[in-house]
């Protein structure tokens, strides 16, 4: 609960396996029920409140004793965040970001997925490929802008192409932890129940056995996305990333500032829609974490 | 650590591993900075706001590093002025073959002709807006040829040296506004965008690489010292391109052969008179306030301390 | 509830003498069925290699299993038990022998064994139904014929109303009552369990063993049903196969003559349990 | 096994909770012992042999339809990384690389680790800070640099920033993840055996309880800061980020490439060393994953 | 084992007449003790705030433990047995009323209150014996003290050899005993149970429960030992508390006359269990 858990290592942890539902609350006095909920959604955002103004205030005591190209005031970065949301710039960028990001993880998240799935699934495969894999693995997207304007050109593929990669290395992880992780025994059951060869067994057992953390993975991999688009837009194409380089050459720290708070708003909404469909998807967890 | 304190037994001089710097490389590996009175430290970065922000962190005391941050520098309020030029009229167009034979028919209409023969408009690929290619670029477009930047063109930001050879390289784009390395590289590997004008013809006293001085440095004897090696520096590479392309290699990390060949480049034009990159500056300090870099429009006087470098 | 009320119905099987056990019953008699075998093992062995050394985990083992029979294997933890359960389901091959189901070669698992394992093994991502359903969605019978079928086989192991829970809503017996509707939906001719019933409380589990006979006579399946509860062997077979350690080998086969159903307070059921935990040198833990 | 699970959301699932030990083979024959394991893992050696042969052909292929300034041939690239090495560059660069990606692990890691546990533990102080740590997670390092040249300056201790906050991220999650995945239970137990107050608590129960999953935080952390060493060395700091952006910017993409074949082979290196400290370590979960 | 052999030591208790059990034994005398009591729970209320309202888990119970006494608590599911142990244990504040353990009110939980869950919670990253000493180094005991204690508390459970044992590498059973050692070790003054034998096999719970009335008989502890097993609370209880839902409260205390070791076979002992089944009104499985 809480702060909430997304886009590392650690997080799949959290809305990982350790559900222990309580069956709570089995007599219930639906009297005070709307009572109770309001008091603990309150609380939560009384205090979450409380944090977010205490962020802002240090920021702002910490920006007195800095120059503003260092870090500006929060007063500037807002106004600088309502002039460039009122002149339509900062639609205009999300549009032209999205139009890279979208395709990027979807195709990044689906390639993932899939060789994860075989490479959890098939020894041999996996054998021969680990380690190229571990190999390839650190290697840093941007390092690939070469390949990316080589193959793809100065355009929203290349542009998805970096973002791709993000998020392929990611739900290749998920995707093949996941299914290493399904029962053998789970396989067995299936298997006895008539389910053959390698396609129908992943589709009908392993897959959606190993769904939750391929949600999780794609989950992840949509955040990191958003971080790499100013990796992505590092040459020619346009975006959020693009403004966020420029205002950085010019050292327009609040643009800079202004900019990043777009990702992070885009990501929080984006991630908290993701979430509502991956609990929903997921019902059958008995849990609603 | 920097000497930005009174005594300056210390001077750190902010450097970019980069063709236009290559007085730094030259001072470092020709021991001409011994001549000064204080212990010369190297500080590698690889863009201008990044020396800028460490300018105002106050760990820098010397900055080779491009006019245009110099001018951004200035305006935020730095006590920091040019004191000399490393580099004038290096910037560079190039441009596809087939366009260099349509300008020779059709002079700055060739840019129409272009969209009407290709369907789409020229694109040039170059470093992101405000950046000294970038306004080169607008400026000759614009005040050179009388066209609109905006429409008669595409322009295509594209971060760093690589991506944009990358981007000739492959095709990505018609042509662009650039410096060394990359005109050589594209003659030697040809390509078909090749260098079509330079700078001298466009743009003349067109600045490029400067030195910038704390004014602690300036008031000192250390600034005399630092651009007396840096005169040296220049001559060097002008009498002596066979062992400067040795520094280029050590320093910069470009093969030796390659910059053999660079160095006799029409673009390679290394001085220290900050006075021929005067008129330049008017146009790029224009170019900060209109692009929004600068509040307001730096004059000469803010931007240049000639003292130093006419008291040598 | 068989609750403890002494004496009532194990009478009938007092005439087979229950202090006259066969010392020896290992006999070819004992292991094999008189007709045609549902199910045949023979020669079955199976070692497995590890980076320890081979495991020699069953070393030549045969038997039958007739039609409609009931069939408990026992033996202590080591003995063999679920590698036998998975030979026979066709999970694995065996190294050495074969296993016949009607007369047919075992080579794969497949939808005419219907196999439940202690640990449920249920699809979490579907519904009771949705469990229940899945081997019949990989038969070519109609919708209607499924959607009957399931629901017949939820109401014969008591879960009406519960079709449309997911696992985690269960309780520990009502997994394993789907588990078994499971396995029955899609008409398996051999029922293999494999510790069906060890993971649930002591009450549960005899709910679970009444309503399982009660599916078994009335389905007239055949079935074999691993377990190292001795009492619950005795309660279900009517032959008890016992495993051996070291190599796991078929040490003993014992035939039940009680009738059903059982009464735990019947001496006769007392002394089959003394006659098995002598056979099996079991004592407790571990 | 096999392709090894690290540096992402996805890994943590891998050498996660799912550990069924099977208390396999408890009547081995050792006669032929050794025989069975060389059988096992010479079988994997091949294999992953004929993967990294079968990419660096595959490599060769694609080089040859490609000019050197997208994709050099892979033995343009050998001979780079032998030249380099020879010449004592590459070894001086990764001296200097470690001076602050090993500082930076550290405080990032330590920093990390710390929070989480307590963002973990405490609901008021989780309460609280939920939602600045949500607005702030999405902001790539890259951004940073700015503070970190203000506030450190063009060294080690700028550069260990850039590292820390990457480190930092990663850790925080695990351990908040770990933290918040420990059973009640365990801490009723703990406190009905005579532990008292919220730091003995967190010293004797919660910590140890967590660890797999703080452990796993700290490799995946320890990976992704080499990833970083190159962000963190765009200003000022040599090393072997350094080397890559400066041949970058000269065109010499087969200094590039095997400058990134040294941060694979040492991301190598230190995460096998540290999984097999994290496996010393983790006995106690009777598997060895 | 105390298998099925009838008739032996359960004579003794006979005098006390069977068939004349109290029809209504909820009365202060059967809930309350002559002399100190050990424990004392007075007019013990809990509520829970839930987002779907409060939940009444516990309702005004009293009762009383002597010291030394055996006290099984028996109840449905969702009865508030849990809610009881965690009041006692002083991991939670009751509503109203209060708990005392030796005169002094509990408020946290401590070292005075040893406690065994369902489900072991062992520290995993302890051995045997580091469980076991968990407790006694948040005492001032010298080392060889600790060292001492540790062994002769694996010794009691029957772990000898176990000590550098991880907790993954032992069966369910040999967990719980861990548990119970862990327990002991600080020698608490009551051992506090949790339905403790609920997910171990019936063999080995029955060895268990042997074990547990051995360590009990030789340490004088007093016990409150939690479970849903009527069998499991006629065996080992000198008195069962019997909650009631809804919410939950205390429903009646029965007395248990029989003697130890009591044998399962004993028709007393069905009785006894006939009469708390009966009491509890509950039948099998949810
Ligand atoms: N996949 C395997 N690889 C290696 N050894 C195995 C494997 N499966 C089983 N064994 C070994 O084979 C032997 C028999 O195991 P099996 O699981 O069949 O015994 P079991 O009678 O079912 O025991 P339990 O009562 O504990 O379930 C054991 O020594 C076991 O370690
Ligand atoms: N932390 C809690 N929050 C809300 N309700 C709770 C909580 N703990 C218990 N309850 C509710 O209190 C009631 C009593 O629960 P309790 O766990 O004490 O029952 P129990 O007798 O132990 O049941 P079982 O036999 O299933 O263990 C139940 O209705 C339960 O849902
Ligand atoms: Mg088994
Ligand atoms: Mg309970």
């Amino acid at each position: 609960m809480g702060t909430d858990t997304t886009s590392t290592a650690a997080e799949t942890e959290a809305t990982g396996d350790r559900v222990t539902p309580k069956g709570a609350a089995e007599t219930p006095e639906s009297t005070d029920r709307m009572a109770v909920l309001e008091r603990l959604t309150s609380r939560r955002a009384r205090y979450g409140t409380g944090g977010i103004a205490a962020f802002v205030i240090g920021w702002f005591l910490v920006s007195l004793t800095q120059p503003s190209y260092v870090l500006p005031t929060p007063a500037a970065v807002a106004t600088t965040f309502i002039e460039e949301a009122s002149s339509g710039g900062l639609l205009v960028a999300i549009g032209q970001s999205v139009l890279h990001w979208i395709p990027g993880t979807i195709v990044g998240t689906a390639l993932g997925v899939a060789c994860g799935v075989v490479a959890g699934w098939n020894p041999t495969i996996d054998e021969v490929t680990s380690p190229v894999v571990r190999l390839l693995r650190p290697v840093p997207p941007l390092a690939l802008i070469g390949f990316a304007i080589a193959w793809f050109g100065i355009n929203h593929a290349g542009a998805a192409f970096i973002i791709a990669i993000g998020a392929f290395w990611i739900n290749f992880y998920a995707a093949y932890g996941g299914v290493e992780g399904v029962s053998e025994d789970l396989v067995d059951v299936g298997r006895s129940l008539g389910v053959d060869g390698d396609r129908e067994l992943l589709q009908h057992v392993v897959i959606p056995a190993a769904s939750p953390e391929i949600l999780t993975g794609i989950r992840t991999g949509i955040g990191r996305c958003w971080m790499l688009v100013v990796a992505a837009e590092i040459f020619g194409v346009p975006g959020i990333g693009r403004r966020i380089l420029r205002a950085s050459n010019n050292l327009q720290v609040d643009v800079v500032i202004a900019y990043i708070l777009v990702l992070s708003l885009l990501f929080l909404i984006v991630d908290t829609a993701f979430r509502a469909t991956q609990r929903r998807l997921l019902v059958w967890r008995g849990e609603t974490r | 650590l920097g000497g930005s304190g009174g005594g300056l037994d210390e001077v750190t001089v902010a450097h970019m591993p980069i063709y236009p710097d290559l007085q730094w490389y030259v001072m470092e590996g020709e021991g001409f900075l011994a001549d000064v009175d204080a212990e010369i430290v190297g500080q590698e970065f690889t863009d201008g706001p990044a020396i800028i922000q460490a300018l105002g962190g106050g760990d820098i005391d010397v900055a080779m590093f491009g006019i245009v941050p110099s001018i951004i520098a200035i305006d935020r309020g730095l006590p920091v002025k040019v004191t000399a030029a490393n580099i004038h009229e290096m910037l560079g167009i190039m441009a596809d073959e087939e366009f260099q034979s349509l300008w020779e028919e059709h002079g700055a209409e060739a840019f129409a002709v272009w969209e009407e023969q290709t369907g789409s408009p020229f694109e040039f690929g170059t470093f992101p807006q405000g950046s000294t290619p970038d306004v080169f670029l607008r400026h000759w477009l614009s005040d050179g040829l009388g066209l609109d930047p905006d429409s008669d063109v595409t322009i295509t930001e594209i971060n760093g040296a690589s991506a944009v050879w990358q981007a000739i390289a492959n095709g990505e784009v018609d042509g662009t506004s650039i410096m060394e390395p990359v005109p050589t590289i594209a003659s030697e590997e040809g390509a078909d965008v090749s260098l079509f004008k330079t700078a001298a013809e466009i743009m003349p006293g067109q600045p490029g690489a400067v030195v910038t001085m704390s004014d602690t440095v300036r008031e000192s004897d250390l600034a005399g010292q630092f651009l007396s090696a840096h005169v040296r520096a220049t001559e060097f590479i002008q009498e002596n391109p066979d062992e400067t392309a040795g520094h280029v290699e050590e320093g910069i990390g470009m093969p030796e052969d390659r910059a053999r060949t660079a160095l006799e480049s029409p673009l390679s034009n290394f001085i220290t008179d900050p006075r021929e990159i005067e008129s330049g500056t008017e146009v790029f300090a224009r170019f900060a306030e209109a692009n929004g870099q600068t509040d307001e429009q730096r004059t000469i006087d803010e931007i240049f301390d000639y003292s130093v470098y006419e008291g040598l | 509830m068989t609750g403890p009320d002494p004496g009532e119905g194990s009478a009938a099987s007092a005439d087979d003498g229950s202090a006259a056990f066969p010392e020896k019953s290992l006999t070819a008699d004992a292991a094999s069925v008189s007709g045609d075998p549902r199910v045949e093992a023979r020669g079955l062995s199976k070692r497995y290699d590890t980076p320890n050394g081979t495991v020699r985990a069953l070393e030549d083992v045969s038997f039958e299993v007739a039609d409609g029979e009931f069939v408990c294997v026992i033996g202590p933890s080591g003995s063999g038990k679920t590698t036998l359960f998975r030979l026979i389901a066709g999970l694995e091959e065996p190294s050495e022998g074969a296993v016949y189901l009607g007369g047919d070669r075992v080579t794969d698992p497949g939808p005419d064994m219907g196999v439940v394992f202690q640990e449920y093994h249920l699809f979490p991502w579907r519904t009771v139904a949705g469990n229940v359903r899945f081997g019949l969605e990989h038969t070519d019978a109609s919708d209607a014929e499924r959607r009957d079928r399931v629901q017949r086989m939820i109401d014969l192991v008591g879960l009406t109303g519960f079709e449309d829970s997911y696992p985690t809503e269960l309780s520990g017996g009502m997994k394993q009552r789907v588990a078994i509707a499971r396995a029955l939906a899609v008409d398996p001719d051999l029922l293999l369990l494999d510790e069906p019933f060890g993971a649930v409380d002591a009450q549960t589990k005899e709910m679970l063993q009444r309503e399982l006979l009660d599916i078994w006579s009335e389905t007239g399946k055949t079935a074999l049903f691993i377990t190292h509860d001795v009492a619950e062997a005795v309660t279900l077979a009517d032959r008890v196969l016992v495993l051996g350690s070291d190599p796991g080998h078929l040490q003993d086969v014992i035939r039940i003559d009680l009738d059903r159903p059982r009464d735990r307070g019947d001496p006769e059921f007392g002394e089959y349990i003394s006659l098995l935990r002598h056979r099996i040198g079991a004592d407790g833990d571990r």
